[in-house]
């Protein structure tokens, strides 16, 4: 089966700027990819050529096995039939939310009172059916978002581009907002690439995910293959809270100080490692200093200063100890990181 | 078709006294197409037709012998011989012949001194100021610099102590009329239908026929087509009919038989004269006036 | 393709004729036409100056504060009195032996002559700059821009300069270069007031040239001077193309929700505007009224005085078909020419060439741009109202196209993006997204447009053929006549259909924003 | 000592609608208050009325104790010293981004190649320092977001009111913005008041957590504070995952089915509960059925179906069950909602 989606040596120039430089990546049918990467990285870029709001300097794109970019091919968008979530909303200042919604319908050639029943159904189910006359002047930001997605929802498209459409939406509207694009996609069978800078977000969301680099993709795999064995040390800290540090290995053991402490994950040498805060926990026989807490709600965030590098544990609040305290440790698993890429900032 | 039977008459004559004319016409049976407009658009249509093929017109009836005199010395006037007897000598050419004449006259305001002469224009212009049309932008105005320049009696001599004394040129011979009427100034050279107008409608105004004689100018005709009407439609212009239907629509007809309360004495511009050296008199008219 | 077509049909024809028949009539330019166009440029390039801080300054005051309508309806009545009427009006109130002058003894030194043309044209000229502004402020210059700046701790006068001047940039400067072309073209004006002074003009030469002889010489002259027209407009436009282009940002995405700040609206600034409107506009308009209700040019306009003769003499014969039809060219050729526009804001990409293209045929003075029309169309559509049409097209294409190019270039790309996305096409798009968008924008162009056609005279009274005789023809028999008071009663007659134009276009936008 | 701002009974209304009503809100010299409702709630409202961007219709606004706004007197935003950053950035097209973050400091009279300088200083620390040329339209969201950012910053505000600041950012580059804004903080003395929707964001960066609900305030507190004793069960779902659990407490216990748990917080009688994540465990006498799981990188969000209702635990990655097991569990620690306020959909 054809994917939904699939790039190939994507390359895509702004202002002279390489901004996507050969980029392959597949959506399969019914799948959701997350494009996960720091601001700047290309996000909203690639998602827009797969709209067709850009063209692409070389590479191919192709929809639904049907070549709409590259190779002296050019789809508009229109007849590309996506669905563009906007990182900025792009509602039209003239219309109203209900009119905005209605406006993929009336397109598609619903007539005009079906497509505003339809349209108000979509905004009740995001928590918005009585903002159907307001226009965009007079809606919060994230009421705004949600119009925004509306309308894409509406659009009911192949392929759902999705640019962090729930940035501005509180815990309950997300999750509402989550479900409408998961259930629409089980009916129709539509595939998802959403742009996201939250790694919790991408995880919980994705069946695969992406890491997007400068343009590049390092990266892609399940949740769990990019949180637990990312290629580098940048891909570990971008798909979540990480500490690297630089150990002695010996034997599957991990030499900290006295402390020869078997470890999962652990090779043989000195080498950089990655240490989850859940793969490490307080007490033990490694050493190290409180250097500071951050209440998270769930869990505090400590941060411990070791021979080792800074380790960043999750502590539950039984047992959370103050700054300048030194405490015991034990790491339980580590990844090492065979390249060594630099950390981002 | 009937359109092209048609007799095309392009003209600058004010609408009711050509529609008159053509009425009378009409009795005859040939359809006349009247083109009419300001001198400028109907010079400006002669010249866009010539270059694309001709022009359309059959007639040419004009305001003024100026641009008149520049088609013939252009060949476009036909040598034609419609009967024209009623025509003075002073108010023909060989290939162009008035219809009806236009005089240039003084308008005096209240305040103005007495005038009866034309040089008495100098001493109203110290009292109040004279209004003088642009030669420029007519040729009905432009005739009063062939006049004067061409008049031993005058000069551009006559123009310039006009000027110091507080002679000011303003743009169309109404407006002449109206800044004379709105006390702008004591007096002003103008059309004596204008004058005649505003002071018939009540305008606090005087038209003055000058010594030794109002300026008098003609609007010409003229066959430019080969429509076989075209002859006979000028004869009739000219005829008794038309020069009744002229008189009545307010205009001198230019056949002294028909019955037309004249103002006073006339005198001619030598048109051929005035028409060569017409840069050169506007020249030396600008020299005095600027512009 | 469409507009490709209609440029080539409607500016590159008429102006190869005019440069082709320039080119064979040889004619040279003397010291009496240099000195016309240095006068031209002179008075021009003065007006457009003062045009374009009066307009701005309107737009910013107007917009800004309580109530715009009542105001915007004002500042676009002066394009409804025609401009020799303002012209005499100006002198009668302000020049020296006028109503000032009588009254407490203050006249406007030079008032006949270049001050008094500058000043006249500027006046007709600032209505352009003020349509065009303030269709941009709706869209550009949007109140969050202003919060932030006032949230850096700027001064609301920092704000205005560094701000929101910079952000109606290509408004201010493309309704600069239409005033301009209008100046450049304007003929009532320094016929008044620049005869009297002597001043030469382009316009008033070509006027004399074409009015007194008929000669080959004065043809040429006649079309070399057009096309000195052209060239020096052309250059204006594409300065400030460049300028415009340099000023013009993107507004990126976010549609804006923060609320407008509360600051209330400069008081004096709406003072000072309402006296300006007064002076410039109410007093023409009343001494125009008065003239036209007046027995007989000269008398004392008391009501003993007082006729209704001047107005049924003035709209006696066929003035009603042929005001019909006017309304009708007018009203259509504003409505394509909208819709022009509007198309040229949507195009795949905006185009450099559109902005110099429509200006070349808005310089052409009328007659010469009557004349190469005629020589290009006149072997199919001689006599016809279309033949009027598309001269009609070619000259005011430009007032239509920097109306809506203006508020077009800051059209958020976005917003055309995502109605793409939805899976609507160019033409639901451009229905839908972009004109309701455009709306205030296209209704100025249309306005414009509109009002300039019903008060066009040259081209319309040069075009027509037996049975398309339209108001001009109507006013030029009228005007010959020479008599003020039936002039003025028409002139009176002719600002109705203008003013109610301008009203339903100030309601409308007023709903659309 | 005189608060930074502090508002008094404060109503503001638009398009006819009362969205704030009765705010009564001091923030403290050096303050971090952070107000955390829901999309719509009235945060960027509130925002506004401390700028001077709206005005208030009853009540009063004083900011370093100067009456601004109310009864009678308004203070142009300009004169308020303030340090806005707008929810939608409101970056002006036409400036790049060192002119636009120079703007405030040329505004305050620094010289202009001075004020670029430090202009520069701030892009650096915020991860642009090679776009000062760019206008927006020529940055990614992220990257606007920054530069708005940059721009109060230079402002060198005595208030910060900062609208979703970081919405759009990465962790790194939200990190580093945190972290110039409180050294900035730390400098000036400078007080912040922080929209939000992200609970998580919220609890970690302030010292008091305002709840917003529909323009009314609804509890002020610490952030351990409204975690661990929210007002009632929307106050407590707004400030991060919690269950409710309807239960029947004896002598400091649970009664769940057959067994018996003692539990911190218990009382005694029939009640409703907040039970949060990390207050309960897999494994235990307590039974239920796994109904849903998602993969969060540190933790997994397990969702059982109990018959005291839907339990919400945070598993590590050692023990996940399958949807559809039967597991054991048990609460360490419950909260009950004395008023039973709704749940937010
Ligand atoms: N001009 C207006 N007319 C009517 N209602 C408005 C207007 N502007 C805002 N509102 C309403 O006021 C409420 C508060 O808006 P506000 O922008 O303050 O919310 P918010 O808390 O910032 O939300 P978000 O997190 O989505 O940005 C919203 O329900 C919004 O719909
Ligand atoms: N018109 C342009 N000219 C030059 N560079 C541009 C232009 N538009 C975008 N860029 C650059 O391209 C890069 C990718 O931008 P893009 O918007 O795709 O990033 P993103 O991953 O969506 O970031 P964010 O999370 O901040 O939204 C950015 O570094 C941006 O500065
Ligand atoms: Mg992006
Ligand atoms: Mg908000």
């Amino acid at each position: 089966m054809t994917p939904a989606v699939s790039l190939a040596g994507v390359e895509v120039r702004l202002g002279g700027a390489t901004v996507l430089d050969g980029v392959d990546l597949a959506v399969g049918h019914g799948e959701v990819v997350c494009l996960l990467g720091p601001s700047g990285s290309g996000k909203t870029t690639l998602l827009s050529a797969v709209a067709g709001f850009v063209g692409v300097e070389t590479g191919t794109i192709d929809v639904a096995g049907v070549r709409v970019s590259g190779g002296g091919r050019y789809v508009p968008p229109e007849r590309r039939n996506v669905g563009f979530v906007f990182q900025s909303y792009a509602l039209w200042p003239h219309l109203g939310a209900l009119d905005t919604v209605a406006f993929p319908l009336e397109a598609a050639g619903t007539p005009r009172a079906e497509a505003r029943r339809r349209a108000a159904t979509i905004l009740e189910r995001l928590g918005i059916g009585d903002l159907g006359d307001r226009r965009p002047a007079e809606l919060s930001g994230g009421q705004q978002q949600r119009v925004g997605l509306a309308r894409a929802l509406a659009s009911e498209p192949d392929v759902f581009l999705l640019d962090e459409p729930t940035a501005h939406l509180d815990p309950a509207a997300r999750a509402a907002a989550e479900e409408l694009v998961a259930a629409h996609r089980a009916a129709s069978g539509a595939a998802a690439l959403v742009a996201t800078h939250d790694a919790a977000e991408a995880l919980g969301l994705a069946d695969r995910v992406a890491l997007l680099r400068d343009g590049r993709i390092v990266q892609v795999g399940s949740p769990t293959d990019v949180y637990d064995r990312p290629v580098d040390a940048w891909a570990a800290a971008l798909t979540g809270p990480v500490s690297v540090l630089t150990v002695d290995m010996r034997d599957g053991a991990i030499v900290l100080g006295d402390a020869v402490l078997p470890v999962r994950g652990a090779g043989d040498g000195r080498s950089r490692v990655a240490l989850r805060p859940e793969w490490a926990a307080l007490g033990g026989p490694a050493r190290g200093r409180v250097v500071s807490l951050r209440f998270r709600g769930p869990h505090t965030d400590v941060v411990l200063d070791t021979p080792a590098g800074r380790v960043l544990l999750r502590v539950r609040e039984a047992a959370i100890p103050a700054p300048g305290d030194v405490v015991g440790w034990r790491p339980e698993r580590v990844w090492p990181l065979g390249t060594a890429g630099p950390l981002p900032e | 078709t009937a359109e092209e039977d048609a007799l095309v008459v392009y003209t600058s004559v004010t609408q009711a006294t050509v529609d008159a004319v053509v009425a009378e016409f009409d009795a005859a049976g040939v359809q006349v197409e009247v083109f009419r407009a300001p001198t400028g658009e109907v010079n400006a249509r002669i010249a866009a037709e010539r270059r694309e093929g001709g022009l359309r017109a059959d007639v040419l009836w004009l305001t003024d012998p100026l641009s008149m005199q520049a088609y013939d010395s252009e060949g476009l006037l036909r040598p034609v011989e419609p009967d024209v007897s009623t025509v003075p000598e002073a108010f023909r050419a060989d290939r162009f012949w008035g219809t009806r004449i236009l005089n240039l006259v003084i308008v005096a305001g209240e305040s103005a001194p007495p005038i009866t002469t034309w040089d008495d224009l100098v001493d109203a212009a110290a009292a109040g100021g004279v209004a003088i049309p642009d030669p420029a932008f007519a040729g009905s105005a432009f005739a009063a610099l062939g006049f004067f320049a061409l008049d031993d009696r005058y000069g551009m001599e006559f123009l310039r102590r006009l000027r110091d004394a507080g002679g000011t040129q303003v743009g169309t011979p109404g407006d002449v009329v109206t800044g004379v009427a709105e006390g702008a100034y004591a007096a002003g050279i103008t059309l004596d239908f204008s004058a005649r107008t505003a002071v018939e409608k009540g305008s606090p105004l005087r038209l003055i026929w000058p010594e030794p004689g109002a300026i008098a100018l003609y609007s010409p005709i003229a066959v430019t087509g080969d429509h076989p009407a075209a002859v006979e439609f000028v004869s009739h212009v000219v005829g008794p009919e038309a020069q009744a239907a002229i008189a009545a629509t307010g205009w001198q007809p230019v056949d002294p038989s028909i019955p037309w309360t004249a103002g006073g004495p006339q005198v001619t511009v030598a048109w051929d004269r005035a028409s060569d050296r017409q840069e050169e008199l506007l020249a030396a008219y600008r020299d005095v006036f600027g512009g | 393709m469409v507009l490709v077509a209609a440029a080539v049909g409607l500016v590159v024809v008429p102006l190869v004729e005019l440069l082709a028949e320039t080119a064979e009539a040889g004619a040279a330019l003397d010291a009496g036409t240099g000195g016309a166009v240095g006068g031209s440029l002179l008075v021009s390039t003065a007006a457009t100056l003062v045009a374009v801080v009066v307009g701005t300054a309107g737009a910013l005051i107007t917009e800004r504060g309580p109530r715009p309508a009542v105001l915007r309806v004002a500042f676009v009545v002066p394009l409804v009195v025609p401009p020799f009427v303002s012209a005499v009006a100006a002198a009668r109130a302000f020049g020296s032996g006028g109503l000032t002058d009588d009254l407490v003894g203050i006249a406007v030194p030079g008032l006949v002559g270049p001050v008094g043309i500058v000043l006249v044209m500027a006046v007709h000229a600032a209505p352009l700059v003020y349509l065009l502004v303030a269709a941009s402020l709706a869209t550009r210059a949007r109140p969050e821009f202003e919060a932030a700046g006032l949230a850096s701790g700027a001064s609301p006068r920092r704000v205005l300069g560094r701000i929101t001047l910079p952000l109606l940039g290509p408004a201010v400067v493309g309704g600069g270069a239409l005033a301009f072309a209008v100046s450049m073209n304007s003929f009532g004006i320094p016929a008044v007031l620049g005869i009297p002074a002597g001043f030469p003009t382009i316009t008033t030469r070509i006027y004399g040239d074409l009015a007194r002889s008929a000669s080959d010489e004065a043809f040429g002259r006649v079309l070399l001077l057009s096309v000195a027209l052209v060239g020096i407009v052309l250059v204006a436009v594409v300065a400030a193309e460049r300028m415009g282009r340099r000023a013009t940002a993107v507004v990126p995405g976010a549609a804006a929700r923060e609320p407008l700040p509360r600051t209330p609206p400069g008081r004096r600034g709406r003072g000072f505007l309402w006296v300006y409107l007064g002076v410039t506009t109410g007093v023409p308009l009343l001494a125009l009224l008065a003239t036209a209700l007046t027995r007989a040019v000269g008398l004392a306009p008391w009501p003993g005085n007082w006729t209704l003769a001047n107005f049924s003499e003035a709209w006696s014969g066929p003035a009603w078909p042929a005001a019909t039809r006017s309304l009708a060219l007018a009203a259509l050729a504003a409505s394509v020419l909208s819709v022009f526009g509007l198309a040229a804001a949507v195009g795949a990409r905006r185009s450099r060439w559109s902005g110099p293209v429509t200006a070349a045929t808005f310089a052409v003075p009328g007659s010469a741009l009557a004349v190469a029309v005629l020589l290009a169309y006149g072997p199919w559509l001689r006599d016809t109202l279309l033949l009027v049409l598309i001269a009609y097209l070619a000259k005011f294409w430009a007032l239509a196209h920097r109306s809506i190019d203006g508020s077009a270039a800051s059209l958020e790309q976005e917003a055309v993006r995502a109605a793409r996305a939805a899976g609507a096409g160019r033409w639901r798009t451009l229905r839908r997204i972009v004109l309701p968008s455009l709306l205030p924008a296209a209704a100025a162009g249309w306005l414009l447009v509109f009002l300039f056609g019903i008060h066009e005279l040259t081209m319309s009274s040069l075009l027509y053929g037996p049975g398309t005789e339209t108001l001009a023809v109507h006013t030029l028999n009228v005007q010959q006549l020479g008599d003020v008071t039936v002039t003025s009663a028409l002139a009176v007659l002719l600002t109705v259909p203008g003013l109610v134009a301008a009203v339903v276009v100030a309601r409308r936008h007023r709903r659309a924003s």
